[in-house]
């Protein structure tokens, strides 16, 4: 039971989740792209979404506890996905209007922000754990969950295949959006130089909550996914959120792919990691990781910027 | 651009003939082959330059010619990829600049202000300068919370070198002004004050006159002058040619990262090479400098951020 | 100028709500209709940060017990309760337990509910000679550390540890155990336990500890390829909840086991029932939601608590509780701080877990251990350790 | 959640093709008249119906912005019945909001929403007096500072306060003005080093009062940790031991670190403070893991004929707090007026300008750090001899805690630090009472957000902080990482 003989399970494992920090990570990147913000609100987004998500796909299940299959699965599956993202991109709206927009029309020191983030998410944890009670919330199996296929031995259960799809669907949808549209554009011209792109006729204003709400909605369909496995609860969304911003800051923040590189990365450190070491220490070594990272790359993996990432 | 390889021929191999005669001991600075290049980018191919303690020699060259560049390879704000820079704080103590902090060569000596004024903005005049002042200064923490003599003698003797020096360059109206709130031309003497404190024995003024009306031009061309009076080699990136030929006792000429001449500034004003490098370039504000005529302000705005990132 | 009406707003809303909510909160207590005495405990645990749940779990117990003493006639006082939250955290347990002591009408407390906690408080409650009882503070210390009005309704740790690593080897059969725990006080002092005295039995044990996220993909790879006979979970429900998930996922084999902290149903509701199938608790209690006698105290739990179920901890604050109303009843007039310390060690009382009886420690009597198994998706008791052992 | 308050919601792929209106509308739905420059905006039109109109013409009372305020206004009362509405259960996720809104009290909400919006709309003298809230920013608040940290009237006042205030509240009150102001006001102290004077984000501070925790357990007490020393020291002894130690620590972890710019900084930072929770956490053998260390010996005074001993009562562990308290903050503010405090300054403004002047930039960098840390250590030894304590007090919450009281407070100024101290931990007690428990925090985090919307510099902001923000905005130099925000092309 060496870790070799385990090395590819961990792997899979380590994928599956770290697919889930890209997608969170890239809602922290792209505000930190646009506004040079660490939106640390951001974790309750995901909550957020998650619980939609899981609330509409829990609403839409049959009444006898049986799982579905077949088409009925990935229609569940969708409109999960769907209702975590449009629950994440208004949460990330509110939260862009409530919170942020005030403090940028007064010029607010750029820890302002922080503390209004960090107030903001209290208020939705708390309001979340009164609404929705403070247990966990399971989600009851979408589809019949069983090996797929096998990777050198390792299992490949449906329910990873899933997540590791959609979540990697979306981040290839994302990089195309900044790297091939109209909008990606804009959002790449206020990355790099917000000042500029005011007089080159970009609406940055748009582009800001556009950012945001992008980010929501990945993050809310995120949120979905992750229900999938591991429930939903008020509190879910703290330390996926630390671990995606670690992620996103361990690609070189700010850079699309970089957040993606680094949820993977940061995934299979932690899977690795746990199987070596008491699994408790799985954060000391993430973090260490990092670190050494961050000396050896001051500017995260990719480096920085959203503007030359895509 | 066929005159480029023109100038390339003769240049590199020559020295300043009067700097060849110079004894070591009467140098303040001596920069060799430096060559600075950011990717594809050469910003220095090769430069060399000499400058004589208490001599004013002025930096000249259109834009691009790496003037600044230069610059910050001196002060330690940049590492040439090759090339060594000797500096004397004293006639017999020569030191190696290449490798070393900004900070650290500010202490040797070598002190500097910025093409686009960096000053503290929200600090006044005075702290602006002290700051400059207690660079020297080596009073810690422990010092400074107990109120011990000596920090307490460091701060008043700190305070009074500021105040001397803000009277040098013409400001002592100006102490307790905020910085952002003076105007440009100030601004550039604040920034001067604020170098001189640092007790520099080679100041490196990068572009000073820039955005100064004639008046403002004159007294800097007599503050420059008594600076040196008082003993402090200044190396100068001006393009106002009137300024250099008035203050200037040499001149080296900078262009595509080479030196294509250097003199006295009447030398270099008659240097064929100088001339055609100006000429060649279309930009209006660099043929004017050339021509000895007035200097056209650089665009602040573009020129912003430009010389150190 | 700018104007910024709608922040004015907002700011002018929140004023208004607080002071509503301030109003709302105001408005109950005051003396009973009826003219009885009404005596006043108050309850110091966990209402806020991620362990709110088991806080809420023991307060529904204590507000339930309370609803009970004030609807029988025969009661010759009224209860109130006065809540004071100590996040579980022993920054705040100080505080927290001061707001009780300053409160003059407290004459008993329910809580503290973490360890932690409760060594943070108990100096000031020793100091202030008010009586303070545990529904859910287990560390095996606690008793030992000179606190004069601390008591627990519950066994520590060293109890059940024991009793659960009996019950592994000799009824389980297990050649070899996975002990994890969740890192937190309860959750190592529970797999201190278990682990010697599975060693001292000769089982061989792999020892891991895992921070309470959620994310237990690859500690199943890491479970599973160790192949153990039975995983000991030291820890609550949520986390092996999730745990259990992931472990039906990847296809393990053996039996899973844990302790009182995941004597919930929510255990069940949270696992899915497929997952949980099988899986045995361990606790040195009864279990209200399946014990037939307890029927009754589900009932009126859910009737005070707006239809929430019992969970984890709140049988012993109701125990407690009622232990408490029962002291206040045999000492009729008398009721006060110092009256309610020292009469307090000589109760017997036939709560639902257990029956509350103390050691001059001011440990709970009786170290009944009772399995139980989760089958057909509900938590069903198999019995009494010793007595499953024999069999 | 509740919904966004007006305008197109901008989801999904939408929101690339549906052109959200804010640049073309003459306010936008948070109520932003033209004035504060949404960007972009030509600001084509004027006020909904030109200034000429009385506010209560239906033109401009039914203008859209008014109505979208209204929406907005309605919205909030809803989430505010909600806020104070039943709690829910998973079972029935929904059924709480349900039942809040159908019930009578949203009534209340919505009819004092409404009368908000009435207000808004007609009262001009209400929109002053909000602007009195609202606009002390920049009013002459600072003036009450002046060179020295404030006239020394104000402070003796402040300081009469602070020794009065403790002899007229609850035990209760008076405890968490230790464990809750007191303590925090001292991190806050040393947070503002690092985070006011040098402009470093540091999300692991609170790693540095573990250390002095720890270290007070590892010297006073035999039985605290399996770890100990071989010989027992008086609290007091150990006070300078934990001051060097976290100073040291503070080095360590700087040394290399300080060179990332400053977000990389910050999840550095974050990392070694979880890492340092962690470790304590997890070190059964050495710290007692999550056991927490028991035993410490309260502090103990026995010299020169005074012999007092601290004990549970929190008032003396008050004063001596206020000492040190006070103590740090005049000998801050000696530093912050000395070469160094001035070289910190240097530092945030303009990095490269420091350097080219000869600051030594990384090293003071690094002093901000050592000096941060050892009141951190010192805030730890405090606590540690106080009350139990276990790795939980040590967690990454508290560490954004500490971070939040000083920007709250307003950073860079000791005295704002402090009154975040008071403010925000006050409030916090406060709410103890007032709300339900369980939810004090939604609360409370509402108040954070409103506050900072309100005050973004902080309660009390340094004369130099707001000297540099306002520049700023005038569009003069670029303040440090932490200075301002981007506007995203406010101006």
């Amino acid at each position: 039971m060496g870790f070799l003989d385990q090395f590819w399970q961990l792997t899979i494992d380590g994928l599956m989740v770290g697919s889930l920090y890209a997608v969170i990570a890239l809602g922290y990147t792209l505000v930190y792209g646009v506004l040079q913000l660490i939106n640390f609100a951001h974790s309750e987004v995901f909550m957020l979404g998650s619980f939609g998500g899981l609330f509409a796909a829990r609403a839409l299940l049959p009444d006898d506890g049986s799982v579905p299959g077949g088409l009925a699965s990935v229609g569940l599956v969708a409109v999960g996905l769907g209702v975590g993202a449009i629950c994440g991109g208004l949460a990330a709206f509110t939260l862009e209007r409530v919170a942020y927009r005030p403090l940028r029309r007064r010029s607010a020191p750029r820890l302002a922000y922080l503390i209004s983030a960090i107030g903001a998410s209290l208020f939705a944890v708390n309001l979340a754990g009164k609404e929705f009670g403070r247990q966990n919330v399971d989600l009851p199996d979408l589809f019949h969950n069983g090996t797929v296929f096998t990777v050198f031995g390792a299992d490949v259960s449906t329910q990873s295949l899933v997540i590791f799809a959609v979540a990697v669907a979306m981040l290839i949808g994302l990089d195309r959006l900044v790297a091939g549209t109209r909008l990606g554009q804009g959002i790449r011209a206020v990355a790099q130089d917000a000042d500029t792109a005011v007089l080159m006729g970009v609406n940055v204003e748009r582009i800001i909550i556009v950012t945001f709400v992008v980010g929501g909605l990945l993050a809310g369909a995120g949120g979905f996914l992750y229900a999938m496995t591991f429930n939903a609860s008020y509190s879910m969304g703290f330390v996926p959120g630390v671990k995606a911003f670690t992620a996103a800051v361990l690609g070189g923040i700010g850079n699309v792919r970089g957040a993606m590189l680094g949820g993977l990365l940061l995934g299979l450190v932690e899977s690795y990691g746990g199987y070596l070491f008491q699994a408790s220490y799985k954060d000391v070594i993430a973090f260490l990781v990092l670190v050494a990272i961050l000396m050896i790359r001051p500017s995260g993996l990719l480096g920085e910027r959203l503007g030359r990432a895509a | 651009m066929s005159r480029v390889g023109a100038h390339r021929s003769g240049v590199p191999g020559a020295r300043n003939p009067r700097a060849d005669e110079t004894a070591p001991g009467d140098l303040v600075v001596e920069a060799r082959d430096l060559a600075l290049r950011f990717g594809g980018v050469t910003s220095l191919d090769g430069v060399s330059l000499r400058q004589r303690r208490g001599e004013i020699l002025a930096v000249i060259g259109p834009n691009g010619a790496g003037k600044t560049s230069l610059f910050n390879c001196l002060t330690g704000a940049y590492r040439p990829q090759q090339g060594s820079v000797t500096f004397w704080p004293q006639a017999d103590r020569p030191t190696e600049l290449v490798g070393r902090r900004p900070h650290a060569i500010t202490r040797l000596g070598v002190a500097r202000t910025f093409q686009n004024i960096r000053l503290f903005p929200a600090l006044s005049a005075l702290e602006n300068v002290q700051i400059g002042t207690e660079v020297r200064q080596r009073y810690g923490p422990v010092g400074a919370i107990l109120g011990l003599p000596h920090a307490r003698r460091a701060e008043r003797d700190g305070v009074r070198h500021a105040l001397s020096l803000l009277d040098l360059v013409g400001l002592s109206h100006r102490t307790h002004e905020l910085a952002a709130s003076l105007p440009y031309g100030e601004q550039r003497r604040l920034e001067i004050a604020r170098a001189l404190g640092t007790e520099p024995s080679l100041l490196l003024l990068d572009e000073p006159a820039a955005g100064t009306n004639p008046a403002e031009k004159q007294d800097l061309a007599g503050l420059i002058t008594r600076i040196a009076g008082t003993g402090v080699s200044v190396l100068l990136i001006e393009h106002d040619m009137r300024l250099v030929m008035s203050v200037a006792t040499a001149v080296v000429v900078l262009n595509f990262g080479r030196v294509i001449a250097h003199g006295t500034p009447g030398e270099v004003q008659r240097d064929p090479a100088v001339i055609e490098a100006y000429l060649g370039v279309t930009d209006a504000e660099d043929t004017g400098g050339a021509a000895g005529g007035a200097d056209v302000p650089a665009g602040r705005g573009a020129a912003a951020r430009k010389d150190v990132r | 100028m700018r104007r910024r009406p709608l922040l004015g707003a907002i700011a002018l809303a929140t004023a208004v709500t607080l002071t509503a909510a301030a109003c709302g909160s105001d408005s109950d207590g005051g003396s009973s209709a009826d003219g009885k005495k009404t005596i006043t405990i108050g309850f110091q645990g966990v209402l806020s940060g991620d362990s709110q749940q088991l806080g809420l779990n023991a307060l529904y117990g204590v507000r339930t017990a309370i609803a009970e003493v004030n609807a029988d006639a025969s009661s010759p006082f009224q209860l109130k309760l006065v809540e004071s939250d100590d996040g579980g955290s022993a920054d705040q347990g100080p505080t927290a337990a001061q707001k009780l002591i300053d409160d003059s009408k407290v004459v008993a407390v329910v809580g503290p509910m973490f360890s932690g906690a409760t060594k943070a408080s108990e100096p000031a409650y020793t100091q202030a000679g008010l009586l303070s009882v545990s529904p859910s503070a287990t560390a095996p210390a606690l008793t030992t550390l000179g606190f004069k009005t601390f008591y627990r309704v519950i066994a520590p740790d060293t109890v059940q540890g024991k009793a659960a690593a009996d019950y592994v080897a000799a009824v389980l059969q297990a050649k070899k155990v996975y002990s994890l725990d969740d890192k937190t006080e309860y959750g190592t002092g529970l797999s201190g336990v278990l682990e010697a005295e599975l060693k001292a039995k000769g089982v061989a044990v792999t020892h891991d500890g895992i921070n309470p996220t959620k994310d237990y993909t690859s500690e199943a790879t890491k479970i599973i390829a160790a192949a153990p006979d039975v995983l000991y979970y030291s820890g609550y429900y949520p986390e092996l909840a999730l745990l259990s998930k992931a472990l039906k996922d990847k296809g393990f084999t053996g039996k899973i086991a844990s302790g009182d902290g995941s004597l919930d149903p929510q255990y069940v509701a949270q696992a899915g029932a497929a997952a949980a199938e099988g899986t045995y608790l361990t606790c040195p209690c009864g279990d209200a939601n399946t014990d037939p006698k307890a029927a009754a105290f589900v009932a009126s739990f859910k009737k005070v608590n707006k239809g929430a179920k019992p969970g984890t901890y709140s049988g012993e604050a109701y125990d407690a509780t009622l232990a408490l109303a029962n002291v206040f009843k045999k000492l009729g007039t008398d009721v006060s701080r110092e009256s309610v310390a020292s009469a307090f060690g000589a109760v017997n009382f036939q709560g639902i877990t257990k029956t509350v009886a103390f050691e001059s420690t001011g440990e709970v009597k009786g170290s009944n251990v009772f399995i139980y198994q989760v089958k057909n998706g509900a938590i069903t008791v198999l019995g009494n350790t010793s007595d499953l052992i024999k069999s | 959640m509740s919904t966004p308050p007006a305008g197109p919601p901008g989801t999904g792929g939408g929101a690339a093709t549906v052109p959200l209106r804010i640049a073309g509308s003459p306010a936008g739905p948070a109520g932003s008249s033209g004035s504060a420059g949404s960007s972009g905006s030509a600001g084509s039109s004027g006020p909904a119906g030109g200034p000429a109109r009385p506010a209560w013409h239906p033109s401009v009372l039914f203008a859209p912005a008014r109505l979208r305020q209204l929406g907005a206004l309605l919205l909030v009362g809803v989430l505010a019945a909600i806020v104070t509405g039943p709690t829910g259960n998973s079972d029935k996720p929904l059924q709480a909001a349900k039942d809040s809104i159908v019930d009578v009290r949203i009534v209340l909400y919505l009819g004092l929403a409404v009368a908000l919006w009435v207000l808004l709309v007609l009262g001009a003298q209400l929109r002053g007096a909000l602007e009195r809230v609202s606009a002390p920013v920049r009013a002459p608040v600072g003036a009450a500072y002046g060179r020295r940290g404030g006239p020394i009237v104000l402070n003796l006042v402040l300081l009469a306060i602070a020794i009065v205030a403790p002899m007229v509240v609850s035990t209760a009150a008076q405890q968490s003005m230790v464990n809750d102001i007191g303590i925090y006001a001292l991190l806050a102290l040393g947070l503002n080093v690092v985070v006011g004077y040098a402009g470093l984000l540091d999300l692991g501070y609170i790693a540095f009062f573990a250390i002095g925790a720890y270290a007070t357990a590892y010297f006073t007490s035999q039985t605290a940790m399996p770890w100990h020393a071989p010989f027992v020291l008086n609290p007091f002894f150990v006070f300078p031991i934990a001051l060097i130690l976290a100073a040291l620590a503070g080095v360590i972890l700087g040394a290399p670190t300080l060179r990332l710019r400053g977000d990389y900084l910050a999840i550095v930072t974050l990392g070694f403070g979880e890492i340092i929770h962690l470790v304590a956490n997890n070190a059964d053998n050495i710290t007692n893991g999550a056991r927490g260390a028991f035993g410490v010996p309260h502090l103990s005074i026995d010299l020169l004929g005074i012999d007092y001993k601290w004990g549970i009562d929190p008032l003396p562990y008050y004063y001596l707090l206020l000492v040190i308290i006070v103590v740090v903050m005049i000998a801050f503010g000696r530093l912050e007026r000395s070469r160094i405090g001035r070289s910190w300054a240097a530092i945030r403004e303009d990095e490269i300008a420091a350097e080219a002047t000869g600051v030594a930039t990384l090293r003071m960098k690094l002093l901000a750090f050592a000096i941060g840390a050892s009141v951190s250590g010192f805030a730890g030894v405090l606590f540690a001899s106080k009350q139990f304590f276990n790795p939980q007090s040590f967690s990454l919450q508290a560490s954004f805690f500490v971070v939040a009281v000083v920007i709250f407070g307003g950073m860079g100024s000791r005295l704002g630090v402090v009154v975040g101290a008071v403010v925000l931990q006050g409030l916090a007690f406060y709410l103890r009472d007032k709300v339900p428990p369980a939810d004090r925090y939604i609360y409370f985090g509402a108040i954070i957000v409103i506050m900072m919307i309100f005050r973004p510099q902080g309660l009390v902001p340094s004369r130099r902080r707001r000297r540099e923000i306002q520049l700023v905005e005038e569009g003069i130099g670029a303040a440090d990482s932490l200075g301002v925000a981007p506007t995203g092309g406010q101006r």
